[in-house]
């Protein structure tokens, strides 16, 4: 079977179609990996590729995501059955009394899109509950966002739990927001900055195929 | 409440920077609006933590700030300057320190008038601390006093002008923006952001009474800018954040149908109708708050403004000196230039240019044209309520835009075009009336994010 | 050696922004002075330390602001950019540094050139290193040998123009400044200084020919910005920092009589000057510049400017955005303001409006207004050497600076009145001929600071 | 013999007249220390005051300096004999790779105006220098000149070359120069940073009497 025509429904944001066309690839025996990669996270691929080349905007991009959940509500329980995995696991959050979380939520999206489980702590995120929950649901990746100059240090302090329980060296500390730079990140001992949405999705993509080879 | 039904303006010929028809004296003697621009300058902390332990540094760098700041107005012989102090969450929850760092930058302005006859005017901006609960409680609880509480020092202190960002319906606002869903943001804005609005600004007009300070509007900022800069970044499309604009405008006015006089703040660009509806002064910003904003209108958004703002700057050092320093400069060189167009006689030709050097490359600057503002808000003063207001302003965006487009007096991306469309037909599906309007709407609104008996539903 | 003897306007109505006599037209086909004003972006390094360990980190700091600066022009439609490449010393005494960065730099504006049609032109100013030793030797060594290499081989990749900030004669200035010593710097700057760019602007203006660049002038700054930026910090009386401004041109004319064509550099003030006389186009930089200088010249160092620069902003990030990419847009900005004006056929009246809303405030920009510039020219282009110049333009500024404060045309504070007759009594006891004064004055001057056969004394 | 006139006298820049009027003292058996103290360091006190309040400009106070330094060739003699000493001793320079001298220039000026003995290193000068100098002539105060971002860093430089020589203590290190702020001097490890040259010397004053008085 084609999986073209389910990357395209999910690219064109039709859940009906997407939840048709993934029915229909597992009762033709198309392997749940497949499906996966080539009609749903190569339609998400694909349609970051536009959005990049600004060929189409967020709303676009919402629909997509959307329509490839309502797929992974089909795809999912299979995949758990086969035994398939993310490809790793997240956990994002904007940081103690910070309210801004447009910029999140495309981060979120965007993991998303390239097959990252992601948990969404919401905005105004003490620091021990980035750890809490990093710890239990066994996460790769820390995804900490900040948009004013008086909460970047925030990000400094949810590090530091992490230092003080003893397990930063577990995780993979990501951050990023409108007054942040890669210098900050540095200082505060993140692993990574990146300045957008997009490359943070590539960045996190490449940590995790990293791992995976070690 | 006032009811404005008719513009401020017999022709838009008059509509121009520096004046209004309704000027303001405040207690140093600055008039607003009485034919001179001047600049408003904001400052903020730079990278830092602020509690307990280093409120005393904050404090330290805000007093430094404004000395800086106000030495340079006095070397380029500024005849008047307003500041601006927008607290940072911190001040607002703890309103003893905001009420403190405005004591300190009012000793200075004061001190610099009395020594240097340098003509000043404060203006403070509490932030919203509502949506810390969330789903946001609006209408009671420590947030709210919070707020009230700072607002009432401050004013009792000799703060001039009384302002802030509410974010009413913000709640709401931020999904259907990022889905561009036109219908969702009317809801947001003009259903749920007019009635907040109205709660709100009671409050604040009473306290501006009190202590003979002035009841200076609100932004929709967090509608309006949120949107703009979206565009900017290439997320949505920019006509749909120009519509945006122009839908803010009902629930902005609010305010000064509550009571308020003005001038109205600076990143609330939907200024440029504000004044043309209730003749009150104005702040503007644009090209020299690129620090804090880039944007599509840094020209034309100064052509009817009273007041001409950097919007916001943190204390670092540039090359030469500290940045809000660099600001003041700027936002000074920016007003002599326009006062002297005046003194000329070319206000309007200079207004003229101001406005067609940006308006033909962006539906975001178009929509500030004067004229544009003046026939939208022509209409929009004959309906009754806000919220079909808030419908009517979209509506008319999109006719005004089209027809620009149309005229070739608006260029617009490929792309841009076939979103005129989309937006007429959501639209479309809004009835005219508001409770009607929530019926329809409530099933796609995500309950877990607002209290609906917050704004007076249900 | 081409000699200007008399001005290239006929009347001052003509002298304007945007037009030059002589436009200047670029590889990629960016007119300079035909008509239009464009943006001058110039960008530097944060704080670091530059070596061979942290060089590639400099490289790619200088890949992300030009990347940032093109993209932002590109998003405001801006028609054409100028790029300056002002190295810090490290890419001087490295040549190969400093070509590798302008290489960077010019991929970047080829790949906007060829992608998105921005066109565009790339200035480098490889720092003047000859002072590196001390005294300084200026006509032979290994640091004349790196900045003629450095000139070389960016030349060579495609730069298209050729500045520098030459220093000779200012080991001897920096403390006549200091002491308001106005005689010791006529010596510095029309004896000294105006040697050198003789024997500095041959080589550049050869190299220029050989890879078809254009030597595009020298900028004082050593004297002329000094003096301003001492006058601002009220360390030196501001008349005589205005003096020192029109004492300068002869001295940047050198590099125009040697064969170089323009657009002059943007901190040049003098260029104010230069045009009149040269005809070529300059660079110039006032309010959107403060982030690298404050001055008293925001408004007026626009009226006749042919590009406009922010002078230099270090990669730091704003809320907005980096510093550079916020320069970029108030750029934009303010030349697209410039533009319309003339669009509306209001240039001239634009202009006068640029003179007139700082010329009266302050000597150092009364000095720069059109009418003062050409009527203190006009006696320039009459005598035959640099230091005869130098000395009468000096005294012509004294004049006018005089003639301007007793009709009421420039204010000037109490205190700097008396130096307008203290700086007569210096200039009268300079001999008409230079190596006279030189006699006279070598006793006055520190041997160990400099070496008279560096510039053929002796 | 009434110090005021010798004030007055450097003051106004006039050497000769200090120079007589230092002559005069001495030979009236005025102390030397009250001499330096009411006559030199006083005017220079009172011109500094003038300076803050945009009475008068640095070439004025130039003058002064100078006739306070003619001033001082003969009373210094006199000084060591009777054991007066410098209230303290200074190093200054501007950095390595930096030639903006024109604010060091001005510091020294005040720093001598207030009595410090200051040896002036020039611009463009190596780290180890400021070590060799500062020990040599026992200094109290090293002070440090940058004006470009690029040599900020070599400040940083000098005081690890102190630190590494163990003697980081024994000096009190303050840094100036447009780009710098405090929070750079915390960072690098400086006691202080000043905007401005007549705050230098009003903290290196505060500093050495503090030091005295222990
Ligand atoms: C929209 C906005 C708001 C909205 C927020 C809506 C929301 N739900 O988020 C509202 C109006 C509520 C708001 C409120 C306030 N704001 Co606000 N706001 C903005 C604004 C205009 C845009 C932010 C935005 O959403 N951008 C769009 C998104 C998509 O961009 P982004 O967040 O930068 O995210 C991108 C990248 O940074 C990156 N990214 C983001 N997070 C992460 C995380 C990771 C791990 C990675 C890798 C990448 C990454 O990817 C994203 C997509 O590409 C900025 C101005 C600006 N220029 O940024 C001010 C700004 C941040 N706000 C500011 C201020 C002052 C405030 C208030 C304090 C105002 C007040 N006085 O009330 C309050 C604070 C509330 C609070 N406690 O947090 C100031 C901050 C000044 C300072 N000192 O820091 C700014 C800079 C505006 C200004 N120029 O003055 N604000
Ligand atoms: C004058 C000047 C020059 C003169 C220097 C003359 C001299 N002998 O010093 C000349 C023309 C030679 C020059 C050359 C260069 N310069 Co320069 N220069 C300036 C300028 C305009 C003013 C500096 C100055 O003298 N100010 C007056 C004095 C009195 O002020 P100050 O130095 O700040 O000192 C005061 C305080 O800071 C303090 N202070 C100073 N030192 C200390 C020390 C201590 C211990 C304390 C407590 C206090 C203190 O007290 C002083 C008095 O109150 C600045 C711009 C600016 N806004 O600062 C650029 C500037 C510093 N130069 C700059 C540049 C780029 C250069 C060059 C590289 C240019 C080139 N491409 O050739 C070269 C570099 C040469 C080199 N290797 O050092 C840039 C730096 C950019 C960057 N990335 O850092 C600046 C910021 C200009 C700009 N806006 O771009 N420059
Ligand atoms: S966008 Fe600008 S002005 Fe608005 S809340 Fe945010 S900061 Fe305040
Ligand atoms: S004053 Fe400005 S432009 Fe001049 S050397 Fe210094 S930096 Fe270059
Ligand atoms: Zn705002
Ligand atoms: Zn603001
Ligand atoms: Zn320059």
């Amino acid at each position: 079977m084609d999986l073209q025509e389910l990357s395209l429904a999910v690219q064109d944001g039709d859940d009906k179609k997407v939840k048709e066309l993934v029915n229909l690839a597992l009762q033709s025996k198309v392997s749940p990996e497949n499906i996966l990669n080539e009609g749903m996270i190569g339609a998400m691929s694909d349609i970051g590729e536009k959005f990049k080349n600004n060929e189409i905007y967020v709303p676009e991009m919402l629909m997509a995501a959307r329509a490839m959940a309502a797929g992974m509500q089909i795809l999912e329980p299979v995949l758990v059955e086969t035994g398939v995995k993310p490809i790793g696991k997240c956990v994002i959050g904007t940081v103690k009394g910070d309210l801004h979380d447009i910029g999140k939520n495309l981060v979120k999206m965007m993991l998303k899109g390239v097959g990252i489980e992601v948990v969404d702590l919401g905005a105004d995120v003490p620091s021990s509950e980035f750890l809490k929950k990093a710890e239990e649901i066994g996460a790769d990746l820390v995804c900490l966002s900040a948009l004013l100059t008086t909460t970047m240090p925030a990000m400094g302090d949810v590090i530091r739990v992490f230092e003080q329980a003893g397990v930063k060296d577990k995780y993979t500390f990501m951050i990023g927001g409108a007054p942040v730079t890669s210098s900050y990140a540095k200082q505060i001992n993140a692993d990574y900055y990146t300045p957008d949405a997009g490359t943070a999705a590539d960045v996190a993509k490449d940590v995790l195929v990293r791992k995976a080879a070690n | 409440m006032v009811r404005f039904d008719k513009l401020a303006y017999d022709s838009v010929d008059d509509y121009i920077y520096g004046s209004s028809p309704k000027p303001i004296k405040t207690k140093k003697g600055l008039v607003i609006g009485g034919g001179e621009i001047y600049p408003e300058l904001n400052f903020t902390l730079p990278t830092m933590d602020v509690n307990e332990s280093t409120i005393q540094d904050a404090l330290t760098i805000y007093s430094e700030m404004i000395e800086g700041v106000l030495k340079r107005a006095r070397e380029l012989y500024a005849p008047g300057v307003v500041i601006e102090f927008e607290t940072l969450p911190p001040f607002t929850e703890n309103p003893q320190w905001g009420i403190e760092a405005t004591k300190i930058l009012l000793d200075r302005m004061n001190e610099y008038h009395a020594v240097h006859g340098l003509k000043s005017a404060l203006r403070v901006t509490p932030n919203d601390l509502r949506e810390m609960s969330r789903p946001p409680v609006m209408r009671s609880g420590k947030y709210l006093e919070g707020v009230l509480e700072a607002f009432e020092g401050m004013a009792r202190d000799g703060a001039d002008f009384l302002s802030i960002e509410s974010t009413g319906g913000k709640e709401l606002n931020d999904e259907a923006l990022m889905n561009a869903d036109l219908k969702k943001v009317i809801f947001s804005l003009g259903v749920l952001g007019c009635r907040d609005m109205k709660f709100l600004w009671k409050h604040i007009v009473e306290i501006a009474g009190k202590h003979g300070a002035f009841a200076a509007g609100d932004s929709s900022c967090g509608f309006g800018n949120t949107a703009m800069v979206l565009a900017e970044m290439g997320f949505i499309p920019k006509v749909f954040a120009a519509v945006v604009r122009v839908a803010t405008v009902p629930r902005a006015l609010v305010a000064f149908e509550m009571g308020a006089i003005g001038p109205s703040k600076d990143c609330a660009y939907e200024g440029q109708y504000l004044k043309a509806i209730t003749g009150m002064p104005i702040s503007m910003e644009g090209k020299s708050a690129a620090c804090a904003h880039l944007s599509p209108l840094g020209n034309i958004s100064a052509s009817c403004a009273d007041l001409w703002s950097n919007e916001s700057v943190q204390q670092i050092k540039l090359l030469s000196d500290m940045a809000p320093i660099v600001s003041m400069e700027q936002l000074i060189y920016d007003c002599r230039l326009m006062n002297q167009a005046k003194k000329k006689g070319l206000g309007r030709e200079f207004r003229d240019m101001l406005v067609d050097s940006d308006s033909s490359l962006d539906p975001r600057a178009y929509v500030l044209r004067p004229d544009v503002a003046f026939e939208i808000s022509k209409e929009l003063v004959k309906v009754e309520d806000s919220f079909n207001r808030t419908k009517l302003g979209a509506q008319l965006a999109i006719e005004k835009i089209r027809k620009g487009y149309e005229d070739g007096a608006l260029s617009l991306e490929k792309r841009e075009v076939p979103w005129l469309n989309i937006m007429e037909r959501q639209i479309e599906e809004i009835p005219d009336n508001e409770l009607e309007f929530y019926d329809t709407i409530k099933g796609e609104l995500d309950a877990d994010k607002w209290l609906p008996k917050e704004y007076g539903l249900e």
